[in-house]
């Protein structure tokens, strides 16, 4: 009898210079069941992967702006295209900067009010689990996760908000008011296909009691791995 | 990484140009906000607002005239130095 | 510009006198090293000598007193490199082992605190990572003037911010630290950074240049004209006057951090590590090429032939001696052999960092510098690198007598519950007792996602293997008013209560390092705080079973003739098997028994209650008992093994009470709770014995070698049975749950009330 | 971007007034190395040098003439908004 080894899925995990929690990804990746794969920032190459996500940390140093530089990098040619044609990507902190600064997410990331860093617990309520990288919450679950930022306060004009709002393309808020300045509490967007997604707090941190809040970001990278969201 | 020594500066044909990148008046500033709460506490009340911006002193060689290196720099601008969703820009000198 | 001094020209000339005073060397000192070399120096040759006989590189004031740390090191088989190398390298099993060490950035952090706490962060993630290990924590120890000082709201905000922009671009934990105002701290701040790395034992590196023909590659940030000083006094002295010194005195002596260069650095030195092409590293720190070119060569006992041509310049004005002195940030030196080389390159032009080959190990055993095709140095190295000897003068001032007649036994005391109510709030608001969250969030606790326990536990526990879970607890302590009352045994406290912090996570203590930060050496009542401080530490170090693996020593700090209180920092390091098991902090669930451990007297002199309340410091730093305090951690840390504790909390500053009201507001994750109202209360009662302790002697009294323990419901007997078995004592005072921190008959606090007195106190300072 | 407010002596007397922040030239400046360098990968390989500052627009009521305003604001400029160990400023406007 034939035996079948199911495919798990491949997860892209880019790493820019600066990018800091890329190993966090994809130790995330691997513990929901994918299958994580490097993606390094110079070569102009997917690897074939499944979904990608770009990870926290400071890309280039967060120099100019957060985000700004990494942009350019040679391996964001071939994902720019490949999101628009629909493959899941995911930004997490600087890799939503990242997604804003390349305009695959409308808006950006601009300095906390209180202009510190913050790393802190927070609550945040999944507003859409209609996203590849969200499907497995329930709508309007709270889990908490894992702030940490400086530039974590989401802006955007009132037209792009008031669309963000309408189109249902808020995939989280914090549950306890914005601890950054975020418009509308706004913790991550998604972009109007739904494939995009832009976290500000991090899941990745949220996936094991004994190192994070509980495990209430692992349904981010298990999600994404049922069928239907990646196809 | 490329860039970090510059080349010989014997050269005299490398020109200043500024570049001034401001937050967009309807964003949020928070650090012009601290600012003018800070020159209030100081005791310079008559301190209405303040905003902060970044001032980039780009040094670039000139190609060919001087129009095509203004236009450059205004590329670089928009491309790179500001976002344009949150931000403005203005170019000075050479 | 200029021609250099070269060889030839001091040969010729060795009756040219040399600023060798306005570079801090002494007339012995510059005698000696004409002795060295048979004629004058050179002045790169001076420049070298007068950074590697300053007191930051020779230790020249210390050494004779920090040997203790060798010759009472207790027998261990844990130590892979010791003190001389970078950092301390400890075995912590399963092949692992773990570098850590702590290093003081004071001085800068005062004249620029962003800056200067961030590069202080910067050397000392170098330090570790010259050892071949990856950084993978780091800790600050900070004290400032008043809280409500105007400069320290100049100099705080600067520190914290300067260290939270590094370590966080770094991409490394801050996974604990302490935050200590002290009046005696205004005008001359410590900031003291801790690094942890962690590394195979095959990988450990030395700092030795060996094997004649390798390559000397010098890579990371280009060189420019940071933190020479030194040396623009001796560009200007020898070059002449007038516009040439008034360029040279605009040379800056700060030095700006570039931490994205440093996070490549760290992957690119850890790539070359895993390549096998490194025969030896050596970080740049203080005195910059002078110093690893120096040092290497000397510890490979070998020569070393470089040319300054081939060093990248971001400045190309600056002179032989300003290269060799530059502090630029973000800079490493290796050793590679010739084959290896391209493979070195390339890894290094993979992450972005220029790598230039400046030189070659030589057979000469002379360190040979040259410039333009000139010889502009050539010393031996060992002569430079080893540095004079002082057996400063010393004296035990007369004031001790005084500080230590002034018994804190006459001051008022509270009597009845509302008062010790009110001064248990005095001390949990008061800027030294109360929550450092303001600081702490803004570090990141939580990158590499292997931190265990951080901020506000009592040591950090950091996960080392993702499979066996076995994981390292680390803590640093120190406290200044102890140490001024008697500096032997405070230093021996804050040995014992970095290593109960340690016991008291879960870990069982293996290591110490240490930053000893003291007023000048020049003062013989400094220099007998100093003499003191290491003989207590190496006493205690001894008694403990646990060996110093390496420190840093930070002389000079005062304002004008005042000094600091004397205040080393003492960090220690401990292993748990399964980090699984360790032991936070704070009240979880309700209902779990709440244990006293240790004996406690009415021990006043120096505590946080006399300080707050009163202002007062006087009289005898508790009694030190280090056997007690190893009875204590084996206690704790077999209690935690047996899972016999839900959690456990060391008692220092402020006490009984300052630490149940820390219990009730640090939740039992590894992190405080979420909202700032969260906490979960106790109700407890105070013990009518032994006849000396009334309420307030249980409650505010800092009798060392105690800490309080959580038990699992059910675990009492058998808990009891293991203190009794060690000999610790354990006095039942109640059980968590509810929501006050409640004393039968004394006083409850609303846990809310204590968290908004214990959390408002820094942001109100700080915004 | 000066003279933008009208000199009339009316309740709206707020003159705007910037401030340039720029590092000394002798202090390292590793944000504006990371930028020349970006544009080189961008292809603005005619970029020689970049550095990074602040600008600061500071709107001000004026107190009486326009002396005292702008020493004011040298005032605030080196007490607040630039660290003279590391940076220096120029003014400009209103
Ligand atoms: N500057 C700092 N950086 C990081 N953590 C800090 C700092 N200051 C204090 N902490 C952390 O806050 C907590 C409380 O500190 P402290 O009151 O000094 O502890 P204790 O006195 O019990 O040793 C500890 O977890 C400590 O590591
Ligand atoms: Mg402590």
């Amino acid at each position: 009898m034939l035996s079948r080894t199911p495919l798990t899925l491949k997860v892209g995990i880019v790493t820019f210079p600066g990018s800091l929690d890329d190993a966090d990804a994809s130790r995330a990746v691997a513990r929901a069941g994918g299958t994580p794969i490097p993606l390094w920032h110079g070569d102009r190459d997917l690897r074939g992967v499944d979904a990608v996500i770009l990870p926290g940390g400071f890309s280039y140093g967060d120099y100019l702006r957060c985000g700004a530089i990494a942009r350019f990098a040679p391996v964001m040619a071939e994902l720019i295209p490949a999101a628009n044609a629909g493959l899941p990507v995911l930004g997490i902190c600087n890799g939503f900067q990242v997604l804003c600064e390349a305009h695959l997410l409308p808006g950006a990331l601009t300095r906390n009010t209180g202009l510190h860093f913050v790393n802190r617990d927070v609550r945040i309520r999944i507003e859409n689990n209609r996203t590849g990288w969200t499907s497995g919450y329930a709508p309007g679950e709270v889990i908490t996760v894992v702030l940490k930022s400086g530039v974590g306060a989401y802006a955007a004009d009132q037209q792009t908000l008031a669309d963000l709002d309408t189109s249902g393309l808020v995939v989280a808020r914090y549950a306890d008011g914005s601890p950054n300045g975020s418009a509308g509490d706004i913790a991550g967007i998604a972009g109007a296909a739904g494939n995009v997604v832009g976290l500000m707090p991090h899941p990745e941190h949220a996936i094991d009691p004994l190192t994070g809040p509980g495990t209430g970001g692992l349904k981010f990278f298990s999600s994404i791995l049922t069928p239907a969201a990646a196809a | 990484m490329a860039g970090q020594v510059p080349p010989s500066r014997t050269l005299r044909d490398v020109a200043k140009i500024v570049v001034d990148v401001m937050l967009k008046p309807e964003i949020h500033d928070p650090q012009g906000e601290a600012i003018a709460g800070a020159c209030h506490r100081l005791g310079f009340t008559e301190v209405v607002a303040v905003r902060q911006g970044k001032r980039f002193e780009v040094e670039i060689g000139e190609p060919g005239e001087a129009g095509p290196m203004t236009i450059r720099v205004a590329e670089l601008a928009a491309e790179l130095l500001a976002n344009p969703i949150i931000e403005e820009f203005a170019i000075h000198g050479p | 510009m200029s021609r250099p001094d070269t060889v030839a020209d001091a040969a010729a000339t060795p009756g040219l006198r040399q600023p060798h005073a306005a570079l801090g060397l002494t007339d012995a000192e510059y005698a000696s090293i004409v002795t060295q070399l048979g004629r004058r120096p050179t002045d790169s040759e001076l420049a070298i000598y007068s950074v590697m006989w300053s007191e930051h590189c020779s230790y020249k004031s210390s050494r004779v007193h920090l040997r203790q740390f060798a010759d009472k090191a207790p027998p261990t088989t844990a130590l892979l490199a010791g003190i001389g190398d970078n950092a301390g390298v400890v075995d912590v099993g399963q092949g692992y082992a773990v570098t850590f060490k702590i290093e003081s950035h004071n001085h800068p952090s005062y004249v620029e605190p962003f800056q200067g706490a961030a590069t202080g962060v910067g050397g000392i993630v170098r330090d570790i990572l010259a050892m071949g290990a990856r950084p993978v924590a780091v800790m600050d120890a900070l004290r400032f003037g008043p809280a409500d000082a105007p400069d320290t709201r100049r100099v705080l905000p600067g520190v914290v911010g300067g260290i939270s922009f590094y370590g966080n671009c770094l991409g490394l934990p801050n996974i604990g630290g302490e935050l200590v105002f002290d009046p005696c701290y205004s005008g001359n701040p410590l900031v003291n950074a801790l690094c942890l790395g962690v590394m195979r034992h095959a990988d450990l590196k030395l700092a030795q240049a060996s094997g004649p023909g390798n390559k000397v590659v010098l890579f990371g940030s280009p060189t420019g004209p940071d933190g020479i000083g030194g040396a623009s006094v001796l560009a200007s002295a020898s070059f002449g006057t007038g516009d040439a010194s008034g360029e040279r005195a605009k040379r800056p002596s700060v030095q700006v951090g570039d931490p994205f260069m440093e996070k490549l650095l760290i992957e690119c030195c850890l790539e070359l590590y895993a390549a096998g092409v490194v025969v030896a590293i050596q970080d740049l720190g203080a005195a910059g090429i002078a110093c690893a070119t120096t040092e290497l060569a000397a510890a490979g006992q070998a020569g070393m032939a470089v040319s300054l041509d081939a060093v990248p310049l971001r400045d190309r004005g600056l002179t032989p001696p300003e290269i060799l002195m530059s502090e630029s940030q973000e800079r490493m030196m290796a050793v590679t052999e010739p084959a290896d080389l391209d493979q070195f390159i390339k890894i290094c032009a993979k992450w972005d960092v220029p790598a230039t080959v400046i030189g070659e190990v030589t057979p000469t055993g002379r360190l040979e510098v040259s410039w333009h095709g000139d010889l502009v140095v050539d010393i031996p190295p060992a002569g430079a690198a080893d540095g004079p000897l002082y057996e400063r003068p010393m004296r035990r001032p007369a004031s001790q007598d005084v500080l230590r007649g002034d018994d804190p036994a006459t001051l008022p005391r509270p009597g009845t519950g509302a008062e010790l109510r009110a001064d248990l709030l005095a001390i949990a608001g008061s800027a030294s007792g109360a929550d450092k969250a303001w600081v702490t969030e803004q570090y990141d606790r939580d990158v590499r996602g292997n931190t265990v326990l951080g901020t506000p536990h009592d040591a950090g526990v950091l996960r080392v293997d993702e499979e066996s879970f076995l994981g390292v607890a680390i803590a640093t302590d120190g406290n200044g008013r102890y140490c001024l009352l008697d500096p032997y045994s405070g230093t021996q406290l804050a040995l014992a209560e970095a290593y109960r912090n340690v016991a008291a996570s879960g870990g069982r203590p293996l290591a110490v390092t240490n930053c000893l930060n003291f007023g000048s050496p020049e003062d013989p009542a400094v220099m007998w705080q100093f003499a003191e401080s290491v003989r207590g530490l190496a006493d205690g170090c001894l008694a403990l079973g646990i060996p110093v693996t390496g420190g840093n020593v930070s002389f000079y700090n005062q304002t004008g003739a005042e000094a600091i209180q004397p205040t080393p920092v003492v960090g220690v390091l401990g292993v748990l098997e399964d980090v699984r098991k360790r032991l936070p902090s704070g009240f979880g669930a309700e209902g779990e028994p709440v244990v006293l451990l240790g004996d406690t007297a009415g021990e006043f002199g120096g505590s946080l209650w006399a300080h707050v309340v009163h202002g007062h410091l006087g009289g005898r730093p508790p009694a030190v008992d280090l056997q007690a305090d190893q009875r204590l951690a084996a206690v704790l840390t077999a209690g935690a093994d047996a899972g016999l504790l839900a959690a456990a909390h060391d008692l220092s500053d402020g006490g009984l009470a300052l630490a149940l009201a820390e219990c009730c507001l640090t939740g039992a994750n590894r992190a405080a709770p979420p909202g700032a109202e969260g906490g979960t209360g106790c109700v407890l009662t105070l013990p009518a014995g032994p006849a000396a302790a009334d309420p307030f002697t249980w409650l505010f009294s800092e009798s060392a070698g105690r800490a309080l323990a959580v038990l699992r419901p059910g675990a009492e007997a058998e808990f009891a049975a293991l203190c009794a078995e060690h000999g610790v004592p354990a006095t039942a005072l109640g059980a968590t749950g509810g929501q006050a921190l409640e004393v039968t008959g004394l006083f409850a606090i609303p846990v809310t009330e204590l968290s908004a007195v214990h959390r408002r106190t820094l942001p109100a300072l700080f915004g």
